[in-house]
This record gives C-alpha cells, structure tokens and sequence, in this order.
C-alpha cells in the first residue's frame, strides 16, 4: 500500500505533501506544534482538510477541491489505524477488551478476537493488566495498551503518536524491538521527539515545522547531515550554515558571537562544493575542544591535525549527564569531561573559546 | 323488577330484558361517579348478560372525546350546554335527551365554621376568602345567577376551574366559605357543613342523559336510560342529594 | 488516566470538597420536595388505606400504570436514543428549532396535550381518517394510553441523553472508527455504553413521567376502567368524592416509583461502575 | 488534547459517523412530536386568533405566566444547584432513596402534589401555622403559584445537572485544588463553568414545566385573574366553552416556549462554544 | 520545609516512606506502575492512603491511624501544587486564565495575576498562545501551558508527573533550564523517565518499584554507581551483581549465558571489600569491546591493561543510535562503531565475546 497525500488546513497553517512506499516506515519529526498531529489526525480521517488528495494503494481516501467539497472516505474504511497522543482507552472496556475490539469490528469472531488481544498483550508486556479498567492503570501501562490496540487492528496504514512518550527506561526498548518487528513489513508513520525512535523504527523521515515539511529523507542522510537547526538539536550536533568561501572554507552566516566578524570555518568537504555555494557545517558535540585561550592549548585527543577552527563563545549553560557536561553557548555546544569544567573554572556567562579541526567539520550542501 | 309497575304498559320491556346482553359504555359527569357507579352495578345484576363500562370526567372532556370517536352509547352530562353541543353535531338526536336529575348549590364552610358563615350576604364580608367556580363553568353560572338574584357582590379569593376544586379549598380550611352543588356537601360526608340558602332555587342545575347516535347497543342503551329515570334510579339519585327532574 | 479520587473504594476515602454552604442550601431545597410528602403521610387515614388500596379498581389502575408506562418508556427509549443520537451528533439546517420542538409536549398542559393528540388519531385527526380506514382505531383505547404516556414522556429521554451526549464528546468514537468499526458498530459499542448512565436516569425519568401522566390521557384515551383508567386517572375519580382516598391512593404511586427508581439506580450504579471509575 | 472533530469550523466539515437507520428512527420520532402540533395549528381558527389572544384575560393570563415561570426557574436554579452537587459529589447514608425522593414531584399527578403542597403551606398546614402566625398568607397568592411551579420544576434541574456533574468527573477539580482553590472557588470557577450546558438545559426543562404547570397551581393557588391564573388555567377554563380557543391560546404557550428555550440554547451556544471546543 | 512522609496504600501495593529537606528537589524514578503517581497524588491530597503520616514544615498534611481516621488536610489547605500526567488545563478557561487561576485563588489580583501569568507563559515560550483555548493547543503545548500553571501557584511543596515527556527536543533545554532555575530553591519532586532530567534537576533520587523504595541517596552516586537493574538502565549502565571472591575478583550471581559456568569479573574496587561481601560491578556499554572470538583480538583501545574479563554471550538486538550501534546481549551492553559491526557481521542470535578491562568494571558494596 503506497501512499499519495497532499492537503492544506488553513486555520492551522497546515500545507504538506508527502509520499510514502508499501512497507516503509516514515518518522515524523518536528517541534511542539509544528503540525505533526494534525497530519495523522488528517490522514486517519478525523479533521477533514480544507483541500488535498491522498489515495492510499488503490483506495482513494480524499479528493477534496477548493471550496472542501469531493470524496471523503469515512475514518473506519479507510484502513487506517492511530494511536493517538493520548491514550483514550474506552472507560466502559477492559483492557484486553480494548484490544479486542478493533479485530471484533472488522468482522473477527469474538472468542479469536480476545485471544488475538492476549497475544498483543503480551507483546508489550502487560499481560497480567488485561481484566483491568483503563482507571486502574497507571499512566505509562494505559499507554501500553493503547499501542496494543492499534497494533491489533491490523491495519494497512498505521499512524502513532508519540507511542513511547509515557513509558519507562526498562520498558521501551522492549516495546520498541516490538515495534521495529511489527513496522518491518508495515506502511506507517510514527511522530517522536526521540531520535533513537527515528533510527531504530524508520526508514525515512520527514521533518515538519509551522505546518510544511523542512526536511524529508532517509533516516541516517537527515540525521547525520542536518539541514534544520532542528533536526541538528534532534541529533544532538551543532549545525552552523554559511556560504563556501574556498575550498575547505565555509564562511559563516551569522557570528558565533555578537558583535564578532563573520567566521571562517575550516571543515571537510564531503559534497561537490565551489565557492559561493550554500553549506551546511556539523559538528559533534564530542569533537570540539573547550579552552579560556584562544590558542590551541587544548589540543585535541584525535589525529593533530594543524587545520582548526576557533570559535568565541560565551557559556550559556552546564548540563551535567552523566559522565559527561555539555558546555551550551548559544546554538553551539560542547562535551567536556566534569574534571575539565571545573579546572577551567567553567560557568554560564564565562567567555571561552570553541575548537573544532577541520576533519570533525563536515560540510556539505544545504 | 322495580319498573315493572310503570312498564306493563311497555310489553317489549321485559323481553328484552332478557335479551340484552354484550355491553354498553356510559359516558357521564364526574360528579356522577358515585350515583352511577352503584346503579350500573345494580343494572348488570338486573341484566347477567350485560356489562355496563363506566368513564367518568368533566363534561366537556366527555363531548371532545364523543366528538373525536370515543365509543359511547350513553352520555349523561352535568349540564343542558354539553348537551347541546353534541346535538349540534348530531351525535345525539334532538329529541333524545332526558331531564333526570336536579342540583342546587349550598354554601360549604368548614366544620367549625370560623367566619360564622349563615346567609349568602355573609360571603360578601369583608376578610371572609371565598371560592366560587369560574363563570366558565356550570357551577360559576349558577353562583353568578344566585348573586344577582340575592343582589350580593361576592369577591371571591379564587374562581376555581370545578366544583371539586372548590370543595377542595374548603375542606382543606384553605378557604372560609364555597360555593358547590348539594351533591358536594353530602358526598364531603363530616369534612365540610352545608349551608342551605333561598335565592339557591334561582339557579336549578339540571342533568341530561341520552343515547350516542352511533352506539353499538342501542337497545341496551335505552334500558339503561330508562332505568336511571325510573324509580330505582331516583332513588339511588335522591340519596345522594339530587333533585327529581322537573 | 490515573484518577484515584473516584475510585477510591471505601466512601470515606474520597475528597468531596463540597463547601458547606452548599450543602444548607442543599437541605433548603430536600425539605422543600420532602415536606409535602411528609405532610401527606400525615393525612393518610391507615384504618381504610388497605381495603381502598387493594379494591378491585385500584389494583386494576395499578396494572394497568406499570404496563403502559413500562411500554411507554421503551417506546421512549427506541424512538428517543436515535433522536438525541441525531442532536448531538449533526448539525442540520433547522435544528435548533428541531430541538426546541421536541421540549414542546414539556410545556404543554396535558389536557391540551391530549387534545392534540386527538386532533392527530382521533377519529377526524389528521391520521385519524387513514387508521379508520385500516379498520384501526388507536384513541380510547389501551394504547392511546401509550401514545399519551410516550409523547409526555419523550422530552426526558431526549434532553438527559442529548446532553450526556454532548458531554462524553466525540473522541472515543473517533478512535473506534480509526479502529474500524462502522457508525452503528460505534454506536453499539462506545457511544451508548459510554453515556448508560444518562440513559438509564432518562428512561427513569420517563417513566415517572408517564406514571404520574394524567390530563392526556383523560382527553385521549378517556377513563375506562382496566382499559384506559390508570392509576393518576382512578386517584383523580377518588377526589371527587374523598380527597383522602385519593392521597392515600397517590402514595401507592409514590411506593411504586421509589421502587423502580431505587431499582434503576441500582442496576446503573453495577452496570456503571467499572464506567464511573473513569469518570 | 486535540480534538479536531468537535472543533471544526465550519459545519460541514466534522465526521459526524451516525449510521443511516438511526436518522430514519428519529424522523419517526420526530414526527411523533410534531404531527400533534401541526394538527393543533390546522384546527386554530384564526379569524377569532387575534381577539382571543389579545384579549385582557389572556394578557394577564400570559404576563403571569411569564413572571412565576421565571422566579420558579431562579428558585430551582438556586435549591436544585446545590442539591445536584451534593448528590453528584458525596456519598452519605440514606443518599440513594433521598434522590428517588427527589424525583417524586415528577411522579405525583400534579393535582395531588397541589394538595399535599396545601397539606404544608396551607393555614391548616404543617408549616402554615407558623407562617400565618408570622402573619404571611401564602394561599391564594402569587407565592403559591410560584411555590407550586417550583415545586414540580426542581427535580428537572436536580436530575440534569446531576447527570452533567457525574459525566465531568473530579479531575479538573482535583486540579483545582492543588492549586491553592478552596471549595466554594472551585465550585465557582471549575465545577461550575465546565456544566453550564447541562445548567442551561435544566433551567430550560425546569422553565418549561414550570410554564406547563396547571394541576399543582389549581389544587394548591387557585385561580383568579391577574392572582393565580396562569396561562395553563386560562386555557382550562377556555376549553369549557370552547376547545378550539383553548388550542389558538395554547399556541401561544407553544410559542413563547420556543422562544424562551430558543433563545437559552442560543445563550448556551456561545457560552459553551470555548468548552465545546473541548469536549 | 521539609517533609517528613510515610504512606500504605493497599489497593496499589503502596508504601513509601521518605524524608525531604528544605529547598531540595528530588527525582522519583521508577517503571511503569511502580506507584510515582501514586505518591504524588497522596502527597497533593487527591487520595487518602489506608494509614500514614505526612509533615510538610509544621503543618501536618495527613495523620492517619490503621483504621483510616484520624488528621487530613484538604487538597488546597496543603500549599502543594501538582502537575498531573496529563496536563488536564480546564477546558473553558483560556491558556492566560488558566495560569492564572493559581494566583487567583490564593488571593492575588485578578490584574496581577494575569500579568504573573504571562510572565510565566513567557518562561515555558508559549506567550503568543496565551488567548486560545486548550482544545486548539498541540500536545505539547498545552504541557508547558500545564507546567508554567504548577509554577504559578508558587507551591510550598511543587509535585511534577514527567514535565517533560512530551515537550520537543528544541524545546525541553530551555523548559529545562527554566525548571533548574526555578527549583533551585523550591522543596520538589519530579517523576521522570528521562535521566537528564535527573541530573539537572535533581539534588537526590529515589527510584520506586512495585510500591517501594528500592534505591535513595544523592542523584550521581545512585545513577553512576546503580544498585539496581532499573537504575542501570535509566543510566544505560551495565549492572552485574555477585559476591566478592578475591581482591579485585567477584564472582557473578547468573551466568550471564545460560548453561555457562559461574563467571568471574575482575574488577577496580572502589569500596573496601572483603571475600564474601555482595557486591555490584557495573560496567560502560562504551567500555566493552565485541569479539567473535574469545581471544583479545579485539584489543581495546584504552591503556593496555592485560587484566580482562571475557563475557561469552548471544546477540539478542542491535540498536542503532547515531554514531554508534548499541549491541545488546540480555542484560548487557556494548556499544560499537557502525563499520566495526559491519565488519564483524552482528545481527541477533550471533555468539560473540564482550571483553572490559578491570579499570573499566567499577565494584562497589551492594
Ligand atoms: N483544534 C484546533 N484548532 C485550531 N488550531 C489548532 C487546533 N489543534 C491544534 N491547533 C494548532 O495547530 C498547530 C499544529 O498542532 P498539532 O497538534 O498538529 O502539533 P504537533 O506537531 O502535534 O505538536 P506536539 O508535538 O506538541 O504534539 C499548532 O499551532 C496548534 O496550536
Ligand atoms: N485507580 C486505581 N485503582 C487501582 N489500582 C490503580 C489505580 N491507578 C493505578 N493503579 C495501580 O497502582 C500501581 C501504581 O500506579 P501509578 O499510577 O502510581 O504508577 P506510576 O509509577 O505513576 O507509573 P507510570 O510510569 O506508568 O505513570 C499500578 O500497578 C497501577 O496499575
Ligand atoms: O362536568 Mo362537571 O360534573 O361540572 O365536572
Ligand atoms: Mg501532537
Ligand atoms: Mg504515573
């Protein structure tokens, strides 16, 4: 089942296009409010858009023209299933009834329908919960279930929001391995602020902000290469754009710091760059070099390379996690070990300068 | 049987009699409820094969339902307006309805009387609370008819929709005095005390009873007619306090 | 999803957070209801309550009460669910209009009512004239009784539910639809088990209703006894000749409702529990 | 939180999921409704409409109507609120028949609450004694009649709003609470708001059976023009004489209904249109 | 204020006991259904446990004997504020109104309430939705609407249910941040699956399971040194528990393959350990080296330390995050570079070795 859409919701600043291959599974990326729900919601067939088209195999879901009117495929023959961002377990229903009752309505008999629920139970992990009511379950177990439901409907285009927001450290990677089994042969798209979501579960994804899409591709080329300063935040890595001044020189569009020239970055030019172009340069938080001087009195671990960038920064924030701090200034950050920060004395509002060598710049075309 | 007297001189009387069978349904007033029901009784003990169906209510509910196809074969109303009404339709013949019972009005006052109540002038005191029924109604032509003749003006706390209504106020001590039929006094039994009064013999409330055209036993409704008329009837009637008709 | 004041199992365990002026007020108003009922126990002559309660016209009224109103009320409930389903859920043009017709047979008085109804299936009603012809004839009859009950009674059914309706919103239904079911599976399965019990407070409602339903009966069906004299009809016949009599008689009525009322709330209270620790 | 069927702008757009049959049965019952009306208005003979209308005893008999009608409605609003939110809010001993109770003045065939409403406030009443040693007179009154309206309005509202308070739950008010609200602020502020639907469609049903309300009035105000007499009585009265002037003046009653509950579902609408968004 | 706090609740398999002191900020870890709501909801008032006793300052919050009666304090006589799981915004109230609603019913202004309230909207980075109502707020957004709420009412004792869950990667550092700087000084505790939340924001941890206190003590001892299987996952820690057998050497309580013989770790002591005292040895995913043969062909790259330990186990998932792969075998973890798992030929089911130097096994007193 490929699927075609396209659709504009006006109050929302809605306007997406977008198409998905049989079997594959889309991640959908993007900043609270960006419109990432509306687009399930759209799909699923609960918010009718002001006009679009999506057809999904040979089924066409809407066909909407200017002035709203045109096909409209009703929610329950569309095939879509979706788990939305809350729970919304039926109250009247136990748990394994939840479950049970997607099969049930397409038609499967009751006794095959509940043993079906039990098996999705299992699978994530809440067998032991099926005779409760959806009031007796703690948040993250409500959630569970709700996966378990969506799943168990077995439909030919699944939709989740957010589907492992809620639960635990000990509990996700299981639900995800289960996940990553169900979605291997499986049209689906899948909202999470969680990159490792992304990486595991997906094989494209799509990047929204304000209601268009800002970035799509496969997983790793997104991910690895931003193009966004949010997907780059998703990713953890610092992203500065600019224009090729020279070969191995990108020169930076905004100062680092206010007040300061333009930047030259010295990085490695992995695309077919000439100057004036537009690139991209990211950087691992890991790879750059905190120092009180401008020198280079910090050398790097890595391979000497000579080549390097300095970049002036001023500390806006220390977030320790675990054996690491990420030294924040600005849009740039760096790691550096907790021993180091307090031997250079390091603070929020301490001017300090960034060091990154060329090899861990990469920059390519935006 | 108590009409045989008066019947030798109608030979197919007794041999219907035996022949009526099925049932009739009566429509009459409420303020029949207690006569007829203790007659119909009587009748059906006369005549085995016959059931008598009694609906009481107000009159006029009697002729809206007659007029839209209720099923009666007999209507006793409470007053010679109803009556008419349903003889403009033609569902009851013009010739067709009988005179059989009286009613005058008394004034009601509770058991002990407080405003010391005897005459009809008495009701128009200042600080006594009347109840008189609305002009609309049978019972509040009649007290409007006796005021006139007394040349009394009443002011009354309320002008009820019926003279149950107004009973009502009265035994309840809500009210000092009412104006209600005599049938009312004897029915309230100890709850209220009747007051007899002259210009009541100015206002006669008479009863009329008759046929439905389109009955379904209309054999069985002249009996039944002819029973309440004759001499068993007027008993049962008299004892309830109504008048003989004139 | 966790909302323990609810469910908390044993009463004294749930915060009420009710200020205690509501609850005089409270009071103010139960004993404004309750006193008249007190009052007319107190009237209740007991020496002859027995032998006029278990007379053979009583207890005909009586049977003949609970067998249409319970009639009534499932007439009620097949036409009034589709109907407050049809409010809440669509909008049409005309609706509102729609919905404040349907609180007519409310406001007006009964006899009126009845009167209403008669012009509708009388014998020169507006279908009156087509059932005659059928060889049917609905008014003065049992279920003319019906009818009269059903259309007083409607209003509750539609209005408890409509609201309950609106309240409970669209968003389970909506994940049972992306689920797969269709409307009526929907319907069936989410919509009505959500809203038990509204339904079932609608349809005690309506009964009381066409219980206590007297002034169109009287105009539509007329007062014949095991046929079309219910029990407010025999209550209303006992008052022309002892008010007394037919307070004690209203009291049965009274009895009768607390019984299915309790009953009712009973059978929601375990069907809604599971519901209502959601709520 | 999103809930984009219930917020969609325009009409046309929200899924609205109601299976075909469903709509077939509520015309049905639709027309139940409404066929007795339309047979009402083809019986009124509208050469005598106006004069009979307009005449003094039908105006008085309307601007009573309207005035009792709408201090009944603000009693029930200010006694039923609170005892809604007792009943919905706590559990104590005995709570269960105190709502079947609750419900009685529904099922009391008005006539018989009138009496056992005299039984009270009547000069021989339980509570009468003391009123009328205060030197307050309340038979025959405007009083009565509002007290009557009342009386059989209450459980309207009680059982609506109950309803609302059950189906909304205590969550936001839980909320509410930890954020420093005492009860009567939470009352005020969450409990209140969140049900003003449901208060707005029990004021309506109470407004409307209160306007309907004859039985009650009768038996316990009485009936003088400008006094007792309501809109109800006059058409009582009417019907005597004639039954088709007492159908053109029920017509009125049937209109000044629709305009009443009209115009409070239009109040309701834009009141509720925020929380509607949101359920 | 401190609080001294101590509850049963049987229903839910709850008791907890637990002292907090003035200004700190604790963190409640625990997996799904471990009773983290459940504590918060005793402590706000929104449920009464079967018996207990909680002190917050000199105001008893709750004192209940066996039978359940005794001392209760209502919810908004405690001065505890809580942000429940769902963000639960009143429905009729706009984004502003609802902020403000706290101020108000403590009796500020209406006038300064509001503009409390926007600064507040401000802070959490939503203040252009002030006006709009909940039902036209993303997921997301009505979480920080719900966050900047709690914190408005400005709480003796502030409850947070996972703040952040469902905020977006751009936006969780600065609603982050904004809560370090706002707990600094607060009396508060914080439900949360995420461990960076834990280290910035909180002073100590406790982390729950079925209703009890399984670990307490300050956030870095209790996450880098974990006691627990819960706590070494939230830390992405591997956790292996056994009995000292010699110094430096302890003697694992499961082999970690099944039908494997007992293992021994060596490992660095960091406590004073004698033979025979349990101990916990835990080890950096980023720390193990894989080798498909049980030789050190592997070599790793840190010092040279020719004291190692070699764990036969069976690959169970691969998780790919980023520049890594994290190759899960059951309980334990290595991480290891794209290319070196491509070379190696990894995939579920294979039987490699996963070695870890002594220096890199820390043990310490269980
Ligand atoms: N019912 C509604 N009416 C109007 N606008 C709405 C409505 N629901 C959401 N919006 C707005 O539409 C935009 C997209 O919202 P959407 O829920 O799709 O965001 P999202 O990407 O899912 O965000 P999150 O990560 O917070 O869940 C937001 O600006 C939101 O405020
Ligand atoms: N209303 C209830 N009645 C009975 N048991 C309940 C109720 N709510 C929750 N529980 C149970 O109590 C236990 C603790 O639930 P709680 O909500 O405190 O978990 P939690 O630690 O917050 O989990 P999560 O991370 O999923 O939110 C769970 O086993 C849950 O199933
Ligand atoms: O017709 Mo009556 O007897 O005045 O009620
Ligand atoms: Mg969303
Ligand atoms: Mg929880």
């Amino acid at each position: 089942m490929n699927l075609e859409f396209s659709a504009q919701v006006a109050a929302r600043g809605f306007d997406v296009s977008l198409s998905i291959a049989q079997g594959e599974t889309v991640a959908v990326l993007g900043p609270n409010g960006a419109g990432k729900s509306t687009f399930l919601t759209v799909l699923a067939g609960l918010l009718r858009p002001d006009s679009g088209r999506a057809v999904l195999g040979d089924r066409v879901l809407f066909e909407l023209g200017a002035g709203g009117r045109g096909r409209w495929l009703p929610p329950h023959e569309r095939g879509v299933s979706m788990l939305a961002q809350d729970a919304l377990l039926f109250p009247h229903l136990s748990a394994l009834e939840n479950v049970a009752f997607g099969p049930q309505s397409r038609g499967v008999s009751r006794a095959e329908a509940r043993s079906r629920a039990t098996a999705w139970l299992e699978r994530v992990g809440v067998s032991e919960l099926a005779t409760r009511g959806p009031a007796q379950l703690s948040g993250g177990q409500a959630q569970r279930v709700a996966v378990a439901r969506a799943l168990a409907s077995d439909p030919e285009l699944l939709l989740l929001d957010e589907p492992l927001a809620a639960l635990d450290v000990s509990a996700a990677p299981a639900v995800r391995r289960m996940l990553r089994d169900v979605l291997a042969d499986r049209t689906a798209l899948i909202v999470t602020h969680d990159i490792l979501d992304a990486f595991t579960l997906a094989d494209r994804v799509v990047v929204l902000e304000a209601g268009r899409v800002v970035d799509l591709g496969p997983t790793r080329d997104v991910l690895d290469r931003p193009r966004t300063p949010f997907a780059a935040g998703l990713a953890a890595l610092n992203l500065l754009t600019g224009t090729v001044a020279a070969p191995g020189v990108v020169r930076a569009d905004s100062p680092v710091a206010p007040g300061e020239a333009a930047l030259l970055l010295r990085a490695r030019f992995v695309d077919d760059l000439t100057a004036g172009d537009r690139a991209a340069v990211c950087i691992r938080p890991s790879a750059v070099t905190v120092s009180v001087t401008p020198t280079t009195d910090a050398a790097p671990t890595g391979p000497g390379d000579p080549e390097r960038t300095v970049l002036p920064v001023t500390i806006t924030d220390l977030e320790p996690r675990g054996d690491l701090v990420r030294v924040r200034a600005g849009d740039v950050a760096a790691d550096a070990p907790p021993g180091r920060v307090a031997d250079l004395d390091l603070a929020p509002g301490v001017r300090v300068w960034f060091g990154v060598t060329a090899a861990d710049a990469v920059a390519y075309r935006l | 049987s108590g009409g045989a007297a008066d019947g030798a001189a109608q030979p197919p009387e007794s041999s219907s009699a035996s022949a009526l069978e099925g049932s009739i349904t009566v429509f009459a007033a409420a303020s029949l409820k207690g006569t007829f029901t203790e007659l119909a009784d009587e009748f059906e003990a006369e005549h085995p094969g016959l059931t008598v169906e009694l609906t009481f209510a107000g009159s006029s509910d009697l002729v809206t339902q007659i007029a839209e196809g209720a099923p009666a074969d007999v209507f006793a109303s409470a007053d010679e307006n109803n009556m008419a009404k349903l003889v403009d339709e033609a569902l009851i013949g013009p010739d067709a309805p009988v005179e059989f019972a009286t009613n005058v009005l008394q004034i009601a006052v509770p058991p002990a009387n407080p405003q010391g109540i005897e005459t009809l002038a008495d009701l128009a005191r200042a600080g006594v609370a009347v109840v008189v029924c609305a002009p609309q109604v049978p019972c509040g032509a009649a007290a409007a008819a006796v005021e006139t003749a007394a040349g009394v003006d009443i002011a009354p706390v309320s002008e009820e929709s019926s003279v149950t209504d107004v009973l009502g106020k009265v035994t309840s001590g809500e009210a000092d005095a009412g104006l209600v039929y005599l049938t009312d006094v004897i029915a309230a039994g100890d709850a209220v005390r009747g007051i007899a009064f002259p210009e009541s013999a100015e206002a006669v409330n008479v009863y009329p009873i008759a046929p439905v055209t389109d009955g379904q036993n209309p054999e069985a409704a002249l009996a039944f007619i002819d029973f309440v008329t004759g001499a068993e009837g007027r008993a049962v009637l008299e004892a309830a306090g109504f008048g003989a008709a004139p | 999803m966790t909302r323990p004041i609810a469910s908390g199992r044993r009463r004294d365990r749930a915060y009420a957070g009710v200020p205690g002026w509501v609850m005089g007020v409270a009071a103010v108003g139960a004993a404004f209801v309750l006193l008249p009922l007190v009052a007319m126990v107190t009237r209740v002559n007991w020496a002859e309550f027995v032998p006029l309660v278990t007379s053979e016209s009583s207890l005909d009224a009586l049977g003949l009460s609970l067998r249409t109103s319970l009639t009534a009320t499932a007439l009620c409930v097949l036409l009034g669910v589709p109907m407050a389903v049809v409010l809440a859920r669509t909008e049409f043009w005309g609706q509102r209009i729609l919905r404040s017709l349907v609180l007519l047979p409310l406001v007006l008085p009964p006899v009126v009512g009845g009167i209403a109804l008669l012009y509708t299936f009388g014998r020169r009603g507006l279908l009156g004239q087509g059932f005659e012809a059928l060889g049917v004839t609905i008014a003065f009859s049992t279920t003319a009784v019906v009818l009269a009950q059903t259309f007083v009674a409607l209003p509750f059914l539609v209005l408890s539910l409509e609201g309950a309706l609106r309240t409970v919103g669209t968003r389970y239904e909506a994940v049972g639809a992306t689920l797969g079911a269709r409307p009526t599976t929907v319907l069936r399965r989410i919509t009505l088990p959500l809203v038990v019990p509204a339904l079932l407070s609608g349809a005690v409602l309506s009964f009381a209703r066409a219980l206590g339903e007297f002034g169109a009966t009287l105009a539509f069906a007329g007062s014949l006894q095991g046929v079309t004299r219910t029990l407010p009809l025999e209550i209303y016949l006992q008052r022309e000749t002892d008010p007394d009599a037919a307070v004690a008689l209203s009291l049965v009525l009274v009895v009768v409702a607390v019984v299915v009322v309790a009953a009712a709330h009973q059978a929601g209270r375990s069907g809604g529990a599971r519901l209502r620790g959601s709520s």
